[in-house]
């Protein structure tokens, strides 16, 4: 551990600003990127879904017409 | 050579094959990414010059390096899809630009942070920053060109061109910039010296870049998924694979 | 341009193959699994109401587009990777008929005829003549109305040596009389031995005797 | 019909067609220059009009102006043919496509770059360019605007088939105009300072010959995708 204390790790001997700044939006970028993208797989399932149902309920309703 | 690699021309293979690398992919990244982070951050000691605001080359140097890396991949896979009309290989494209474009701008936000303390100004027309801005449109043109397109076949083929002619300029791009920055630059600039890093700092830094090209993996395997399904979506194997689970 | 071809050419062969053709626009696909042959000699007429693929189907078959599957040969090689030589045979008429409307009418052909390979400019005066342009020729086609403006383009079918037409529409905007002389010329492109596709909402069955019809249907 | 395959006569039957629409609607060749003028003239009156520092901006000023001019004839290059569909009729010839593409980027030359060139002498006068960096500024717009007009027409062919390519087209091209900038401007800058510029000029050369070859091939594959 190169730093005595909490604090003296969040100060980074008078550059924390600069430190933290770039890793705070580092990693906002990374986890950001992560979740857009599991989020559009997500969407994408719901989407195929919703349009299987949607033919069914077409088929149904043809066979309903129909008998 | 060939004969492997091709039943993943398949799509519903290569969704499979997607599926099958992530796990891995994931565990390096969470290990390289907490275990880089952490040494960097807290264990590495401090720079005899510039304290402690070199910890930034723990992230600085990875996303550049991926920036370019994932600009070159990007490329090759454009070449494959034209060359060898893979429509996987077109969908590996459009699935590797964003985070390729998110690698530079951490790379261009990282360089302005620590370049503030040192150099005294945020940004500086220092040549790898240039070029990394410029890196920075070349990956923006491909997202907007395909998405600009409706008929994502030809988006998918126009992006690929896109690609291409990028990756021949860009080492003419990159050199006219270095050669532009020597004939004009300032006493200002320090250089940092990379190469003197002592081992201390470089472990932490290879397995910082070893977590970051595990990120590119896993985004690019999970667009890559993505861009499969969304293309195959009226495919009975998708919809299988949506009604079990 | 010396020609390497190896001669294929007997008198049964088919002139255009399509072999299992797979369209998909816009995730909707448009046809499956098509395949037909054109002989020489024939005319095909693609029937199909809008939104059918009619055009997409000649745009494919005209190697504009790619199809999602299968092949299109012409003499029994794919167009894809015979192009140039596909396209010395080749005269294509779509919807956007290729005529400039700055340039006179004379002038578009000539350039036309030129693109093409062609160099023999001394019938176009005549043509343009016959196809009721006189005294048009050498105005600018933008203030000709819209079925003269097609006339200009349909010049071409008398100027030409390709064996294979493909025609989008090309009955739209004509009058009776443009129509007439067409399917003249249709007839005597056929009896060279040439083939003729094309997609009309005429009902040509009456002015030709070996007309095929393909039925593109609506799908959703 | 007699067919007679001659790459020179189709050469010359594209290039002309452009060459002769463009004369016809003058303001095609008109308006780019005129833009560029305006260009120049608003940075004197932006930065001020001290000839030291003028001069000292000059190079950059004056291509700055002929990368923007460019830009503005490059959307219409292929946007005409593929509205009326002489597009495909120049697919669907029995020529190479990339044949067409190399006299129509030519016949955009004509237009665009040629006259910059020739107004050139004038646009130095008007920023008090010394008078041996002339030269070099005459020879650089005469090796770099054929190759503005090369490595833009790839972006026109990639949106030519979109609605609202015009401002895309920019942002892929732009970055791609960099090195063409930069050798450029230093050419001029060595010459006003009576240093050798032949090694900038040569670089410049060079890229104009890749263009010439490898363009045409991006440009004809890029117009065959907006077409299909």
């Amino acid at each position: 551990m190169q730093f005595e204390s909490f604090s003296d790790f969040i100060a980074m001997g008078g550059y924390g600003f600069f430190v933290w700044l770039s890793y705070g939006s580092c990693a906002a970028i990374l986890a950001g990127i992560l979740l857009s993208s599991l989020n559009d797989g997500k969407k994408l399932k719901k989407e195929v879904k919703a349009q299987m149902l949607r033919e069914e309920r077409i088929k149904k309703a043809k066979e309903e017409a129909q008998a | 050579m060939w004969k492997w690699l091709h039943p993943y021309a398949k799509a519903d293979r290569a969704y499979q094959l997607c599926n099958t690398l992530l796990p891995y992919f994931a565990v390096i990244t969470v290990v390289c990414l907490v275990v880089g982070w952490v040494w960097g951050l807290a264990f590495a000691p401090a720079d005899y010059q510039q304290k402690d605001s070199y910890r930034i080359i723990f992230i600085h140097v990875p996303s550049a390096i991926l920036s370019m890396g994932a600009y070159s991949s990007m490329a090759i896979a454009a070449i494959v899809a034209l060359v060898w009309q893979l429509r996987n290989a077109e969908l590996a494209v459009i699935a590797i630009a964003p985070v390729g474009a998110a690698m530079t701008a951490i790379a261009l936000i990282t360089g302005a942070a620590w370049g503030k303390p040192m150099w005294g100004a945020w940004w500086v027309w220092d040549a790898r920053l240039t070029s990394e801005l410029i890196l920075l449109f070349l990956y923006l043109g491909v997202l907007s060109l395909y998405h600009a397109f409706e008929d994502k076949k030809a988006a998918g083929k126009a992006a690929c061109i896109l690609a291409i002619v990028g990756v021949i300029n860009l080492p003419i791009i990159h050199f006219s910039v270095e050669w532009w920055n020597t004939l004009h630059q300032g006493a200002t600039i320090t250089k940092f010296d990379t190469s003197a890093i002592d081992p201390s700092m470089l472990w932490p830094l290879f397995i910082n870049i070893a977590g970051f090209a595990g990120f590119v993996g896993v985004i690019s395997l999970i667009r890559l998924k993505n861009e499969i399904l969304q293309r195959e979506k009226h495919r009975p194997w998708v919809r299988s694979l949506v009604s079990r689970g | 341009m010396v020609d390497y071809r190896p001669i294929l050419r007997t008198e049964n062969t088919n002139l255009l193959e399509v072999k299992s053709v797979t369209c998909v626009k816009q995730e909707r696909c448009l046809f499956e699994a098509l395949s037909f042959t054109l002989g020489s000699g024939k005319i095909m007429q693609i029937e199909g109401p809008n939104g059918a693929g009619k055009t997409s189907l000649l745009r494919i078959l005209s190697g504009f587009a790619q199809p999602e599957e299968g092949e299109v040969l012409f003499e029994q090689r794919s167009i894809n990777d015979y192009y140039d030589e596909f396209a010395a045979e080749l005269l294509f008429i779509g919807h956007k008929t290729g005529v400039n409307t700055q340039l006179t009418a004379f002038e578009n052909v000539c350039h036309w005829l030129r693109v093409h390979g062609y160099n023999d400019e001394s019938q176009v005066y005549d043509l343009l003549g016959k196809l009721g342009l006189v005294g048009l020729e050498d105005v600018p086609v933008r203030t000709l109305s819209a079925g003269q403006q097609r006339r200009v383009a349909l010049v071409r079918l008398w100027l030409n040596s390709a064996k294979l037409w493909i025609l989008d529409e090309p009955f739209t905007a004509l009058d009776k009389k443009g129509v007439a002389m067409l399917q003249c010329r249709f007839n005597e492109h056929l009896e060279q031995g040439g083939s003729i596709l094309l997609t009309t909402h005429q009902d040509l069955t009456q002015h030709f005797e070996q007309l095929q019809t393909l039925v593109l249907e609506y799908r959703h | 019909m007699q067919v007679n395959h001659s790459y020179w006569q189709l050469f010359k039957a594209v290039y002309s067609k452009d060459v002769t629409l463009a004369f016809r609607q003058r303001a095609e060749i008109v308006n780019p220059l005129l833009f560029f003028l305006i260009v120049i003239t608003l940075f004197p009156l932006a930065i001020g009009p001290e000839p030291g520092l003028l001069a000292r901006m000059a190079p950059g000023i004056i291509w700055v102006a002929a990368l923007l001019s460019t830009m503005l004839g490059l959307d219409k290059l292929f946007r005409d043919d593929y509205h009326d569909g002489s597009l495909e009729q120049m697919i669907a010839s029995p020529y190479p496509l990339s044949l067409c593409v190399l006299a129509k980027v030519f016949a955009h030359w004509t237009i665009t770059g040629l006259p910059m060139v020739l107004m050139a002498p004038m646009f130095a006068l008007l920023m008090n360019l010394e008078s041996q960096a002339l030269g070099a500024t005459i020879l650089t717009l005469l090796i770099g605007t054929p190759l503005l007009s090369f490595i833009g027409a790839i972006g026109a062919g990639l949106t030519v088939g979109l609605q609202k390519g015009g401002i895309l087209m920019s942002l892929l091209v732009l970055p791609l105009y960099i090195p063409v900038l930069i050798f450029a401007t230093s050419a001029i800058d060595s010459s006003s300072m009576s240093l050798a510029y032949g090694g900038q000029l040569a670089i410049l050369g060079a890229m104009l010959a890749v263009a010439c070859i490898a363009a045409p091939l991006a440009i004809s594959s890029a117009l065959r995708v907006s077409v299909s």
